[in-house]
């Protein structure tokens, strides 16, 4: 290169890194396609992660509550009404002012649909001047965690048809969207009359791209700025690459296997355990998830720290117990190792869906590791709603999903349904357990200090651990790959948010 | 036939590939058995000489997998192809035999198919049951009875109206010579053409609705879902990816390289 | 003008000679017309002279023309005389005209001087020929006689002076054998040379000029066509001449029997075309009847018809009772059309024998009779000559001993001793079981010969 | 224009009708079938893909089946959708509530530019490589032609896809490798379709290049005195095309079939891409309106490669 040029060029590449710090926009791309607006839908929940519509309540890390459009609330004292105030000077981004009115608009439409809003006992949601009040029917302590989640985004009336329908975004929060383009990109810019500090990255776009293995080569060569939803091997290549970065956070989602409880073979504790016994979770982890840290010793990840029991004794890989177990259980194995029991031969069917793409590779996982423990397990990957709809025709034998305890910021209000008497779609199956029961319907009930609260959760926490009606296989890290060149990325252990706000473009 | 020393260069290529892959899926399976057996903690090992491919992310062998899996494409697609042909060539005949309404209806109905892309078809039936064999079978062979069925018909129509089986009805010969002697000696190596070329495009269709997620489900190794699943690998363990993607390159050239290539110099 | 003379040439595959050196002299009005049975190597004779022999294939030789020799063995140093010194009157002119082009500009582009001028001397040529309608015709909108009108004046169009025409009345009917005729005479008062290579003896005859008999890639006779034709010296022209129809001697024909077949009121319309109606015919048993018509008047369609294959749009045709279906036979213009051909002969026949219960000595007296060695069946259809074809084609009919035998154009692709074999033996054996005759031919002379009554349409 | 060609050019547009007529009600009858073989309950298929998996349960399931009438027995709902079919009505998704057609529409456009693209990209490798093929057969050029045709077919479009994201934008970074709506989005999808196509158009060209160098006509023009390059001109040219043209309304079947897998690949937001998602999903209204359109689309691009046969030959496209 001629001498003279290259100070000129290195020049001219700052000024040009410099100049487009100002002006680039933040490229996001992610699995997720936005097929409707509606929050109740699937994709209602990317408008709360590109902080485009809030809801009345926001959570930390930790999931601890913090305001969000409601700058604060307060139960009555007969826990049965809860009075939410608005923020002051809260304007939708067409204009129009917050008020009590519209929230309330938008809460009932959310409450018609199926969603959220129905695991909370809310016999009617008023408007009382600035503040919105809502009645309960029974106590229900995690009420206000119920209020961030984003089926109860709260939308500007110009955002609804006449028959009720969403079509525009028109929310409340830091950006504002300027371009819609369903179902794959949804454009952004920083909302002028946000009343919080001003975003540093002004425009940004999110955009969906449906094959993990297209997302992960979008991140290495540069076109996206941060690639959301990889898969466990891409991650591990491009910690390597020049170009991007990881950036992590354990979530409160664990993968799990669902027993149906009521089946002749699986009703009893000891046979759950031995299975969970004949499973090496260390070399899923590793092997799979390629983080060994991931494999579940109990349901609650380290991340949820009210409940993660770091004293339970943890589920481990123990064959030669396994084998133990299944014998006093009346399971020999026959000349071809599948263990059988009165002519019958042990073989159960494992379904799984493929939304998550680790499920289908960890359920073959768990099927080679079950078939050496003498189970012949048929793995079925179908669609997700194949599971809810077996559990309610009785069909469920096994199911491996991922459950996402914080769909809330409070745990509880998962739990409570998972786990309640008569089971739940992505709960326990025909399986009850009264003292589980009852401390959740204390928590539930609240006014427990906090000790109180603690020893109920490490009851409800201990009898999982006994009674195994799901059995807890990993942990759940989320990873992004993000662009070197950006600053102040970090991932919402709630996946609430792409803190998009609280970014900048580095020098 | 002709000795294949005789034939053109291209076409002994093709022969000695395909026989290679089927030695290959068929004796393959025999030397290397365990397909499905997992050792995690020996994941992505690479190749030994007992393992000559390695492991796979599962730990499990990769050369097992993947005669397996070229033993699956090889035999689903025959299947396909064999039942392809033969329902294209009896309604094919059937419809220039009868001719009227039957022959209406039966091209109606092809032209209709014709209009689908055969992926399409594969498709929508997949959609009806994931990774069942069946569906992937019936959907692949729908897909494909057309063209055997406008050649056969096209064929058919012009030999049943040509003098020689004029001449052989005058004779007073029945159905049954005229096919024997007429049609199929004339349609055969026509039929071997198409078939070979429809083989491939059945491999390949298979290995694409593995890719897509809605073919064959796992842990049953098949070509397509196993570039799938070893894309992510392909910069620690390329073993993983390029060996599939030999066998179906291999299998499709020699398929490609066996049709009569028109090389007339 | 002056005389394009050919010297020493000759065509060689390797060391072998297909033809054998001959000298030739082509005189401006004069017709060079080559004679000879098939594979004399007579079409070598224009692919050497033009230049386009197969790859593997010599030519020898020189030609000269206005002081200037052309060495034959380079076949490209006569390239820039196509058009201009050489031009070819092609075999099949339907093939030969580019299907997606419209006639004027297909004729025109064979002119030969000023660019601006061609559209007008093609248009004046095209009226001379009496195609001004079908200037703007594309060539499937031609019929076969128009065809081959156009092809004659885009391929004289240039002004070549000599004219090469390789078996040009190959195929035609009498009418288009007319015309062919009256173009190349055209072309000769025009003062151009004309050489043909055909072994319709009648065009021969018709061109007047010199004649030039082969046999086996040698010439074996050659001189002015009126001595030829009248009083040949060489035995192989003597067969020639003796086997035109014309040359026969008169056949005795059996005479007729019961009645076979009566068709009354019969009609036939292809879509809008109609190509009979009213027609009566009568069969008697042993009888011998020609059917003569233009080409396209509908013939083989009757015959079908009587034969049952096809059913007529109006009448009715009623058969004499106590006669098996199959004892309506009939014999195809082109033999090899006639038999599946994938099948060996020998399967074939064996086929034919099971299916009427006779021994194999039956299909070996026939073979014997008609002069044909069983080796022959050992092959396939497409590797037996067409004469020998048609006799295995009339022994395959002869074993189900029909009562009708309906022979379309059975040797109009045979040359003329081979014509002559095949309809001898062809009456023979139908006398010799009392077959009756339907002989649809457009040869009047064949017709005379062969039948008694004759049907026109 | 002379009544013949008025005549061919009814013909053609009749048959295409026709065909277009059976494909719908085959997609219908197909798409009824699909119904009535889904395993497991529709609704609880449709919860999922409104609600996503962790929200998708009975509850959910119950309130699409009130919404969508799924109660209905199925035959009359099949009914009911004949009709609208007929009316061109595709209905509305099951899973975003839109119009089927709205959203395709959308679609639409984006996998005709793929097409288009992906077609100019096939001829322009395909119609140069063919042609020196097929003027010098088994010359350099046509062996040349015979590998690159092999290997094409040899590869997968996704793999080829794949070659190309890595090498092109994550080794070289001259493309972006996936996605829509930023300029360079079109040049990999369009490169991974148009390659292949593009070994199969140079074999087609090669061979009909050869056929019309070959044929009678193509000699006699020669003998006439033309130059070889003026003979290709008037005469090759266009009787290649016919060739070339009708030929490649057969293979237009290999980019419909392609857009699907390529479309997917890329994240183009296509009819392809949105026929996987809707069968994924069980979304029968959109896999139907998909489907159809696709279809279509391929009845249409045949009526456009007849009608330039037509335009082109005079005797226009032989019958099928």
């Amino acid at each position: 290169m001629h001498p003279l040029r290259s100070p000129l060029l290195t020049g001219s590449l700052l000024l040009a890194i410099g100049l487009s710090a100002q002006a680039k926009p933040l490229n996001l791309i992610g699995p997720w396609e936005i097929h409707s607006l509606d929050p109740s839908s699937s994709s209602g929940i990317l408008f709360s992660r590109l902080q485009i519509a809030e809801t009345l309540v926001d959570a930390d890390n930790l999931g601890t509550l913090k305001p969000g459009l409601a700058s604060r609330w307060q139960a009555s004292s007969d826990q049965l009404s809860w009075r939410f105030t608005l923020r002051d000077g809260a304007r939708f981004h067409d204009g129009s002012a917050v008020t009590a009115a519209n929230v309330v608009v938008a809460l009932e439409r959310a409450r018609k649909k199926p969603g959220m809003l129905e695991n909370a006992p809310i016999s009617a949601i008023l408007a009382d001047g600035k503040d919105v009040v809502v009645v309960l029917g029974k106590p229900f302590a995690p009420l206000p965690a119920v209020f961030a989640h984003s089926h109860t985004q709260v939308l500007a009336p110009a955002s609804y048809a006449a028959d009720g329908s969403v079509t525009g975004i028109i929310g409340s929060g830091p950006y504002r969207v300027t371009r819609l383009q369903l179902p794959q990109r949804v454009t952004v810019q920083a909302f002028a009359g946000w009343q919080g500090r001003k975003p540093a990255i002004t425009d940004a776009s999110y955009q969906a791209i449906g094959r993990a293995e297209s997302r992960s080569l979008m991140a290495e060569s540069g076109q996206a700025d941060i690639a959301f939803g990889l898969d466990p091997v891409s991650i591990a290549r491009l910690k390597s690459s020049p170009r991007v970065s990881i950036v992590s956070a354990t979530l409160p989602r664990a993968i799990q296997i669902k027993f149906n409880a009521g089946h002749k073979w699986l009703n009893s504790p000891a046979m759950r355990l031995a299975i969970s016994q004949s499973i090496n979770r260390q070399a899923i982890a590793t092997a799979l998830l390629r983080d060994p840290e991931m494999a579940a010793s109990q349901l609650f990840p380290p991340t949820m720290q009210a409940w993660h029991q770091a004293t339970l004794p943890a589920l481990a890989y123990q064959p030669e117990q396994a084998r133990r177990s299944f014998a006093a259980l009346g399971w020999k194995p026959g000349a071809d190792g599948q263990l059988v029991r009165n002519g019958e031969r042990l073989a159960l069917t494992l379904r799984t869906y493929p939304d998550r793409p680790e499920l289908p590779l960890l359920a073959t996982a768990l099927q080679d590791q079950l078939r050496q423990a003498g189970i012949a397990v048929q793995v079925k990957v179908g669609n997700s709603s194949d599971i809810p709809a077996a559990h309610k025709d009785g069909t469920l034998e096994l199911a491996l999903y991922a459950r996402n305890y914080a769909l809330v910021p409070d745990p509880l209000v998962t739990l409570l349904g998972d786990f309640t008497d008569d089971g739940a779609d992505w709960g326990v199956m025909k399986w009850q357990n009264a003292a589980l029961s009852q401390q959740l319907a204390a928590l539930g009930r609240g006014g427990l200090s906090a000790p109180q609260a603690a020893a109920a959760r490490l009851k409800v926490a201990a009898v999982l651990q006994q009674q195994l009606p799901v059995l807890p296989v990993a942990w759940y890290r989320q990873s992004a790959a993000v662009s070197k060149a950006l600053r102040g990325v970090s991932l919402d252990p709630q996946e609430r948010s792409y803190r998009l706000s609280s970014m900048s473009w580095g020098r | 036939m002709t000795p294949l020393t005789s034939r053109a260069w291209p076409q002994r290529l093709g022969y000695l590939l395909l026989a290679a892959v089927l030695l290959f899926a068929l004796a393959g399976p025999l030397l290397w058995p365990d397909y499905a057996g997992q050792q995690l903690m020996r994941f992505l090992e690479t190749p030994s000489l007992a393992e000559p491919l390695g492991r796979d992310q599962l730990g499990r062998s990769v050369i097992a997998r993947l005669a397996s899996a070229a033993r699956l494409s090889l035999w689903l697609a025959g299947l396909c192809v064999l039942s392809a042909a033969l329902l294209g060539c009896l309604l094919g005949v059937l419809s220039a035999w009868r001719g009227g309404w039957t022959d209406t209806v039966l091209r109606g109905l092809a032209d209709g198919v014709l209009a689908l892309p055969g992926l399409l078809i594969v498709l929508i039936f997949s959609a009806m049951a994931q990774g069942g064999f069946l569906t992937l079978y019936i959907g692949l062979a729908l897909a494909q009875w057309v063209e055997y069925f406008r050649m056969t018909r096209a064929r058919s129509r012009l030999l049943l109206a040509s003098p020689h089986v004029e001449a052989s009805r005058l004779l007073g010969f029945g159905p049954a010579h005229i096919v024997r002697r007429h049609l199929w000696p004339e349609l055969a190596p026509m039929l071997l053409t198409m078939m070979s070329f429809g083989l491939a495009t059945a491999i390949l269709a298979l290995s694409t609705l593995g890719f897509v997620g809605v073919g064959i489900q796992p842990p049953t190794p098949e070509l397509g879902l196993m570039m799938t699943e070893a894309l992510p690998h392909y910069s620690e363990a390329p073993q993983l990816l390029l060996a599939p993607v030999a066998v179906l390159a291999l299998t499709l050239a020699a398929l490609v390289l066996l049709r009569p290539l028109e090389v007339n110099s | 003008m002056s005389t394009i003379h050919l010297h020493g040439l000759a065509v060689y595959q390797q060391q072998r000679c297909l033809l054998n050196p001959l000298d030739l002299d082509l005189h401006p009005g004069e017709a060079l017309t080559v004679l000879g049975e098939s594979g004399s190597g007579k079409s070598l004779l224009a692919h050497a002279i033009i230049g386009t022999l197969p790859a593997g294939l010599r030519a020898e030789g020189e030609l000269r023309t206005d002081g200037r020799r052309y060495p034959l063995h380079d076949a490209a140093n006569r390239r820039h005389l196509w058009g201009e010194l050489l031009a070819i009157l092609p075999q099949e002119p339907v093939t030969a005209l580019d299907p997606t082009m419209r006639v004027l500009p297909q004729v025109a582009e064979g002119w030969r001087g000023d660019g601006h001028l061609a559209r007008d001397a093609a248009r004046r040529r095209l009226d001379r020929l009496g195609l001004q309608a079908a200037e703007h015709h594309y060539p499937h909108q031609l019929s076969g006689g128009m065809a081959q009108r156009v092809a004659f004046a885009a391929a004289t169009l240039g002004g070549a002076r000599l004219l090469l025409a390789d078996e040009p009345s190959k195929g035609l009917d009498s009418a288009a054998c007319d015309t062919l005729r009256r173009l190349l005479q055209q072309h000769l008062d025009s003062g151009q040379c004309l050489l043909t290579i055909t072994h319709d003896i009648a065009l021969a005859r018709a061109l007047g000029g010199q004649v030039l008999v082969m046999q086996g890639g040698e010439v074996v006779e050659h001189g002015p066509a009126s001595r030829i034709l009248s009083q040949p010296h060489h035995p192989y022209t003597l067969a020639l001449l003796a086997a035109e129809p014309q040359a026969w001697p008169a056949i005795a024909h059996p005479a007729a029997g019961d009645w076979l077949l009566q068709g009354r009121g019969l009609a036939k319309a292809y879509g809008s075309q109609q190509l009979f109606r009213d027609v009566d015919i009568d069969l008697a048993a042993g009888e011998r009847v020609a059917l003569l018509a233009a080409s396209g008047a509908g013939k083989s369609t009757l015959g079908n018809m009587l034969l049952g294959l096809t059913a007529p749009d109006h009448g009715s045709v009623r058969y004499r009772d106590g006669l098996s279906r199959t004892a309506w036979q009939r014999l195809y213009q082109d033999p090899v059309q006639a038999f599946a051909p994938h099948v060996p002969l020998h399967t074939a026949l064996h086929d034919v024998l099971k299916r009427c219960g006779q021994p194999w000595s039956a299909l070996e007296a026939l073979l014997h009779r008609l002069k044909l060695g069983p080796a022959l069946l050992q092959r396939l259809p497409s590797q037996v000559s067409g004469g020998e074809l048609q006799r295995l084609a009339l022994i395959r009919t002869l074993l189900l001993r029909p009562a009708l035998l309906f022979a379309d154009e059975p040797t109009s692709r045979l040359d003329p001793v081979t014509q002559r074999d095949t309809v001898h033996c062809l009456l023979d054996e139908l006398a010799r079981i009392g077959c009756a005759l339907l002989l649809v031919t457009h040869d009047a002379a064949l017709a005379d010969k062969a039948t008694v009554h004759r049907i026109r349409l | 224009m002379d009544s013949a060609r008025q005549r061919a050019l009814a013909r053609i547009c009749g048959q295409r009708l026709l065909q277009a007529a059976i494909v719908s009600l085959l997609v219908a009858a197909l798409c009824f079938l699909l119904v009535q073989q889904l395993p497991g309950d529709m609704a609880f298929r449709i919860a999922a893909g409104r609600y996503g998996y962790d929200y998708v349960d009975a509850a959910a399931a119950d309130a699409v089946r009130q919404e969508l009438g799924l109660a209905r027995p199925s035959w009359q709902q099949f009914a009911g959708w004949l009709g609208q079919l007929a009316q061109l009505q595709l209905g509305q998704s099951l899973v975003t509530g839109g119009a089927v057609l709205a959203e395709i529409a959308h679609h639409l456009g984006a996998t005709v530019q793929l097409a288009a693209a992906s077609v100019a990209l096939a001829l322009g490798v395909g119609l140069p490589l063919g042609l020196a093929s097929g003027l010098a057969p088994g010359g350099w050029a046509d062996r040349l032609t015979l590998g690159y045709s092999v290997l094409l077919r040899a590869l997968p479009p996704f793999l080829l896809g794949l070659m190309l994201m890595l090498g092109l934008s994550v080794q070289l970074g001259w493309a972006p490798a996936a996605g829509h709506g930023e300029g360079g989005n079109l040049l990999l999808p369009a490169l991974t379709l148009g390659l292949g196509l593009s070994g199969l158009t140079a074999r087609i060209v090669r061979d009909s290049v050869l056929a019309v160098v070959q044929a009678d006509y193509y000699r006699f023009a020669r003998s006439k005195g033309l130059a070889p390059w003026r003979v290709f001109l008037r005469h090759g040219l266009r009787n290649i095309g016919v060739t070339v043209v009708a030929y490649a309304g057969v293979q237009l079947i290999l980019l419909i079939e392609g857009v699907v897998v390529v479309e997917s690949l890329f994240a183009w937001p296509g009819v392809g891409h949105a026929l996987v998602h809707a069968i994924f999903w069980r979304d029968v209204p959109m896999i139907q309106g998909c489907t159809l359109l696709l279809a279509w689309l391929f009845v249409l691009m045949n009526t456009a490669t007849d009608l330039l046969c037509l335009a082109i030959d005079p005797r226009g496209p032989a019958e099928s």
